[in-house]
């Protein structure tokens, strides 16, 4: 069965590009992507995912706001009752940042990886690939157990 | 149903005091006061007269801080190290979503922390008398640059600010910059922004209108940036505007870019009423640049050489870190010095390229089609004709977030590398029009050996940040795993 | 008197054994050694392939540093951060004077030092094996780039040391490089370099030779340029050399620099034997630069744009600092990157601009005129023909510091910034042909309202460096005090 | 009368445009001009400066080697028995040097100004006019002492 992915753009954002190539590249590669598009709130990711019992949550960010748009995201993910991996990607600072330090501070705000602007797609299915398998292979393991 | 009409001056007044009461900046808006505070501005700070009456393609940048003192400064560097003409102040994006509460916490933040957490300017957050300190501290005439879908506060308190000059239109400030807002509504929204403008014009105080031209930046093909430019002149003209700059973003084909910049000239002159000034402003490659600062310098060059050669009234340049995020204030001025170096030395000689005139008849003959369906759609009213237009998609832009726009088009590339229309959906051009850019574009898939597709779209949108101008097929790389 | 004539090989032994003598690194050559090495090279490494192979222009930068551990990591860095096709190495100045012992002393203090106390590269020092070590640790094929009248020596050992091109020519290192040394000699020195080059052509090791094209660097006339790569051409092919790159610097106008770059490709073809396989170099401006990087971006810019357009076999690229010294590697690789990214965007657009057909017709009509006078200075000898006719002023160079060129020359830009000649002095074109630069001349002169003057040429020297193509005089400002 | 100066590039260095349009800039200011061209020896400025009894020196030097080129430059100087005003201008050092070191390096070498390759030919001809005007002003002193 293919792997259900929520893909989005965070907070009043709407850089809309970069979300219509990695919904292309998701698909081809298998994964069934449900866009919820630009401008979307922390609740309707939430939602999306309880809904369609998500794999993984892919939110975009290009404008150089997502560090306020991602406060408490996690938090309202576990309220809906997702535990889904998280992902973020895009330019998540405004200005000429660091992105280590980026990375960091995404990484402590709860999502399991951070990618910066100069990500391919396929970087973003290989580290699905690698995340979600791994997810599997854990509920194989807990139902076997 | 809305309709182009001049908003009567008793509605335009009770429009005036809803959206200053939104937010309490708004109270310190007095139209009298403001048109003698701008009878008192020297004449270098006129904007549109600044900008109608210069003998060269003058250069402006983006730039926007949270900070007055900080975007003092920067525009300070700008005019100064950039050798700016013209000046821009770009809003932060919470003040686009009319959140000025938010905006304010961003603000505060800002001054607290030193950093900044806000992308742009809250120019209504710092009023009337913000705005005019800014105007002050600076020789050059100044425009607010933003992509705010409703800008009426905004509009209301940057003009009693002393700024002669807003970007956006109802179209091209709602389809590439909002997914829900009806497009009825903002050209309202507009309306009122174009009738204030209006009202300081009658008093002789002329607003310069720019509508937004590049819409999503991405591959827009010129006929549609053209025909939402004219849409955007013709609502703005009705409210008394009478100097509108309309404006084109840079597509990386030399023939068709000054084909397009003429094409809208001319098309600007002859669609819009005798009584308004026409300027066009050429934008560098709004797309996606590339991830390094030595081949954005090279995507800059190439806009400064076509500039030069289709002489635009203005330039708004790009810089070498636009890849990156909002860029220091040096590389800002960085990008107006490359600009400028080569336009300088481009402009005194005469480049004559073949094959503009036919580029320039494709894309006047499409435009005129869609010019048409607008006019159809609204039985002879443009704004009504718009809105419909787009429900329809008569009317289209690609990659369009916004619910109000089909977004169904799709661009491509042809062999030459001129933006084509790949996906015409219900785009309301003639059979004669997609047959000649499929043609192209069976061209250029026959050259690469592969099928028509939606990859060719995807390959063509990260061509220029992968450094070439086309997306062609790489040898070694695929794109399966 | 010299002849144009082919070294017997008995004389190229004889000069061999003298040359090698003068410094002792010149006792490890063995040409029958030297070539089983470069049989030895893969094919990436063999140059005369690699260019004239090539269907797009390859980009090649300038770089020397004294030791040779810094010289592998700056060109690696050239290869992997600038994507250079072709690598260079820069010689230094002492070892253009053919001052081993001073190179010797530069080479100890910048080893101890860690400074560049040389401005180059100091090959002859390194020896055979110091050069094949450099070869070795790169990817691409390398040319030896200097500016030496009498390379002999330094054509041994690099040629010995696995160098498959080689830059310069009797004149070109002779007229811009040099103040006393006569053009008989440099001639006699140059026809050992291309003989030699011609004894490894001949057993299968195709070695590059490169004319250097842009001669002083400033403003020179396209004409004149043209004849002396057609007369180092004509020396280096009777030495049995069989590749041949012809080169031309950027004047910064357009028209005139594609046109440039057509007559000199037509007239190569036409003016070589057929066994000789002619290319052609475009170097980005060779004149002084703006002191500004952001500024010099623009002129790289430009250069690129051209390059695009003229399609030559190669371009040699400048770097942003070029004004202010010898760049940073990292300068250097982001002039590559820039000059990459322009040409990747353009060359697949077809621009065709008028024009050009009539300047090159100039041109080619003026380069005949100064070729016929070389061969008739001669009596068909153009190795005679060329010491008589500099000697004479029929062929002369601007701005050229040797005694052997008459300098009377001056160039101006007309209203187009096309580089036309303001004093031709004894120059060797026909009264047609002045009538029509002075035409051009006087039409400037009276857009600028200023009689045609030296102000006019030193107005034209400086105006890149001050941001714009034509030195026109400025309102403001006045050279008097 | 018409002040002398001796122009040229020293050592090896053949870069002639720059004082091609410095002699022609400051020969329209009333100097007389004496111009070695390029590639001139201490030697040649030295005895040019004495025979012609010259009151400033300007030395050129574009490529990189000026401080090798100009060790022992005054002592030459002084020897030929001239006291001439020395000036050194162009790109003195090799690479992307920090103008301020190199100035002070020529200073100690004891040229009497250094100018950067900014340098606008009128900039040479004000300071020129300052310091011989001093000079003279000197001389006259110790004549009438
Ligand atoms: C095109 C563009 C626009 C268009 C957008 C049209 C549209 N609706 O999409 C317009 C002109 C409307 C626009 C507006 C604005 N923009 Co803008 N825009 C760009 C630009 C030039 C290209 C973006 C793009 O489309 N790239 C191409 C796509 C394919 O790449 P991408 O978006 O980066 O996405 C890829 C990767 O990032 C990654 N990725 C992205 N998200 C995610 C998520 C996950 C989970 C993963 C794994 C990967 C991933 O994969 C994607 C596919 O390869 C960038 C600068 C740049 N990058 O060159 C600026 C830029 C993003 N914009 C910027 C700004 C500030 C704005 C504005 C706020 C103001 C302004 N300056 O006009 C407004 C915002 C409006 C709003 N409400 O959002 C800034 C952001 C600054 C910052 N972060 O510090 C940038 C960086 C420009 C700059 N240097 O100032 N913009
Ligand atoms: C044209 C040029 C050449 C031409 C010279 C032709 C000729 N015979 O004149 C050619 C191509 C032959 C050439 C050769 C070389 N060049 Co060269 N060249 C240049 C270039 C591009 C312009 C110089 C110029 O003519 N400027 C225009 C004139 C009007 O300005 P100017 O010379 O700077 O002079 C003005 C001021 O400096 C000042 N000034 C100068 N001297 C003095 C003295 C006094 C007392 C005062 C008050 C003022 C003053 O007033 C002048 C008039 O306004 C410069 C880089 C640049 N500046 O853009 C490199 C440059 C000077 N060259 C350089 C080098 C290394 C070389 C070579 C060694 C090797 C090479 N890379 O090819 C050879 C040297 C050969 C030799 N034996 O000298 C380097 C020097 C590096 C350093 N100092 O660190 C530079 C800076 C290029 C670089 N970035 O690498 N070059």
């Amino acid at each position: 069965m293919a792997q259900t992915v929520i893909l989005g753009v965070i907070g009043s954002d709407a850089h809309v590009v970069g979300i219509t190539i990695l919904e292309q590249t998701m698909e081809a590669a298998g994964f069934d992507v449900v866009n919820l598009g630009v401008q979307s709130s922390q609740q309707e990711f939430a939602s999306a995912a309880a809904e369609h019992d998500a794999e993984a949550v892919l939110v975009s960010s290009l404008y150089g706001h997502a560090e306020q748009d991602c406060q408490g995201f996690h938090e309202t993910l576990r309220d809906a009752g997702t535990d889904a991996v998280t992902y973020i990607g895009g330019n998540l600072a405004v200005g000429q940042n660091d992105f280590e330090a980026t990375r960091e501070r995404f990484r402590r705000l709860g999502f399991d990886r951070v990618f910066d602007s100069e990500t391919d797609p396929q970087e973003a299915i290989a580290a699905l690939r690698q995340d979600l398998g791994h997810r599997n292979a854990e509920t194989k393991e807990r139902v076997s157990a | 149903m809305i309709r182009d009409e001049r908003l009567p001056s008793g509605e335009l007044q009770r429009i005036d005091e809803a959206v200053r009461g939104n937010w309490h900046t708004g109270d310190d808006v007095d139209f009298e006061e403001a048109v003698a505070y701008h009878e008192s501005l020297p004449r270098e700070k006129q904007f549109a007269r600044v900008l109608e009456t210069a003998d060269r393609p003058l250069l402006q940048p983006r730039a926007g801080v949270p900070c007055l003192d900080d975007q003092i400064d920067l525009l300070r560097h700008l005019e100064q190290d950039g050798l700016a003409d013209l000046l821009p102040t770009t809003i932060d994006s919470y003040t686009r979503d009319n959140e000025y509460g938010k905006a304010k916490q961003g603000l505060e933040d800002a001054r607290e922390s030193g950093d900044d957490t806000l992308n742009g300017f809250p120019a209504v957050n710092h009023g009337v008398s913000g705005c005019r300190e800014l105007i002050e501290a600076l020789d050059r005439p100044i425009e607010v640059r933003h992509g705010t879908p409703d800008a009426r506060l905004l509009a209301a308190v940057t003009f009693a600010g002393g700024f002669q000059s807003f970007e956006g239109g109802p179209i091209s400030y709602n389809i590439p910059y909002t997914k829900e807002g009806s497009l009825e509504q903002t050209i309202k929204h507009w309306q009122y922004v174009d009738r204030l403008a209006g009202a300081y014009t009658e008093r002789g105080v002329r607003i310069n209108r720019e509508p937004f031209g590049p819409l999503t930046g991405t591959l827009v093909p010129p006929c549609i940036a053209i025909a939402v430019m004219l849409v955007e002149g013709l609502l703005a003209a009705t409210q008394g505007v009478r100097s509108l700059t309309l404006g084109y973003g840079q597509v990386g084909n030399v023939v068709q870019d000054v084909a397009a910049l003429r094409a809208l000239r001319e098309l600007g002159e002859e669609f819009l009423p005798d009584e308004v000034t026409v300027t066009t402003v050429f934008h560098e490659w709004m797309g996606g640049f590339p991830p390094d600062e030595a081949r954005a310098n090279g995507v800059i060059g190439l806009g400064a050489a076509t500039a030069a050669i289709a002489r635009p009234d203005k330039v708004i340049t790009k810089s070498p870190q636009e890849f990156q995020g909002v860029p220091t204030k040096e590389a800002n001025a960085a990008g107006l010095r490359t600009t400028r170096q080569l336009i300088d030395m481009l402009i005194e000689q005469d480049i004559t390229i073949d094959g503009i005139g036919e580029e320039q008849e494709l894309i006047e003959r499409a435009t005129r089609s869609l010019m048409d369906a607008v006019y159809e759609h609204g039985d002879g009213d443009v704004a009504r004709g718009v809105v419909r237009a787009f429900e329809s998609g008569a009317l289209d832009v690609p990659f369009a977030p916004s619910d109000s726009a089909a977004g169904d088009v799709l661009p491509a590339r042809d062999d030459d590398g001129r933006v084509r229309i790949f996906a015409f959906s219900d785009l309301a051009v003639s059979d004669e029009t997609k047959e000649i850019h499929e043609a192209r574009l069976d061209d250029r898939a026959r050259s690469e050996d592969r099928d028509r597709s939606f990859a060719m779209v995807a390959d063509d949108v990260d061509a220029i940040s992968d450094g070439k101008l086309i997306g062609r097929p790489t040898g070694g790389e695929t794109d399966a795993d």
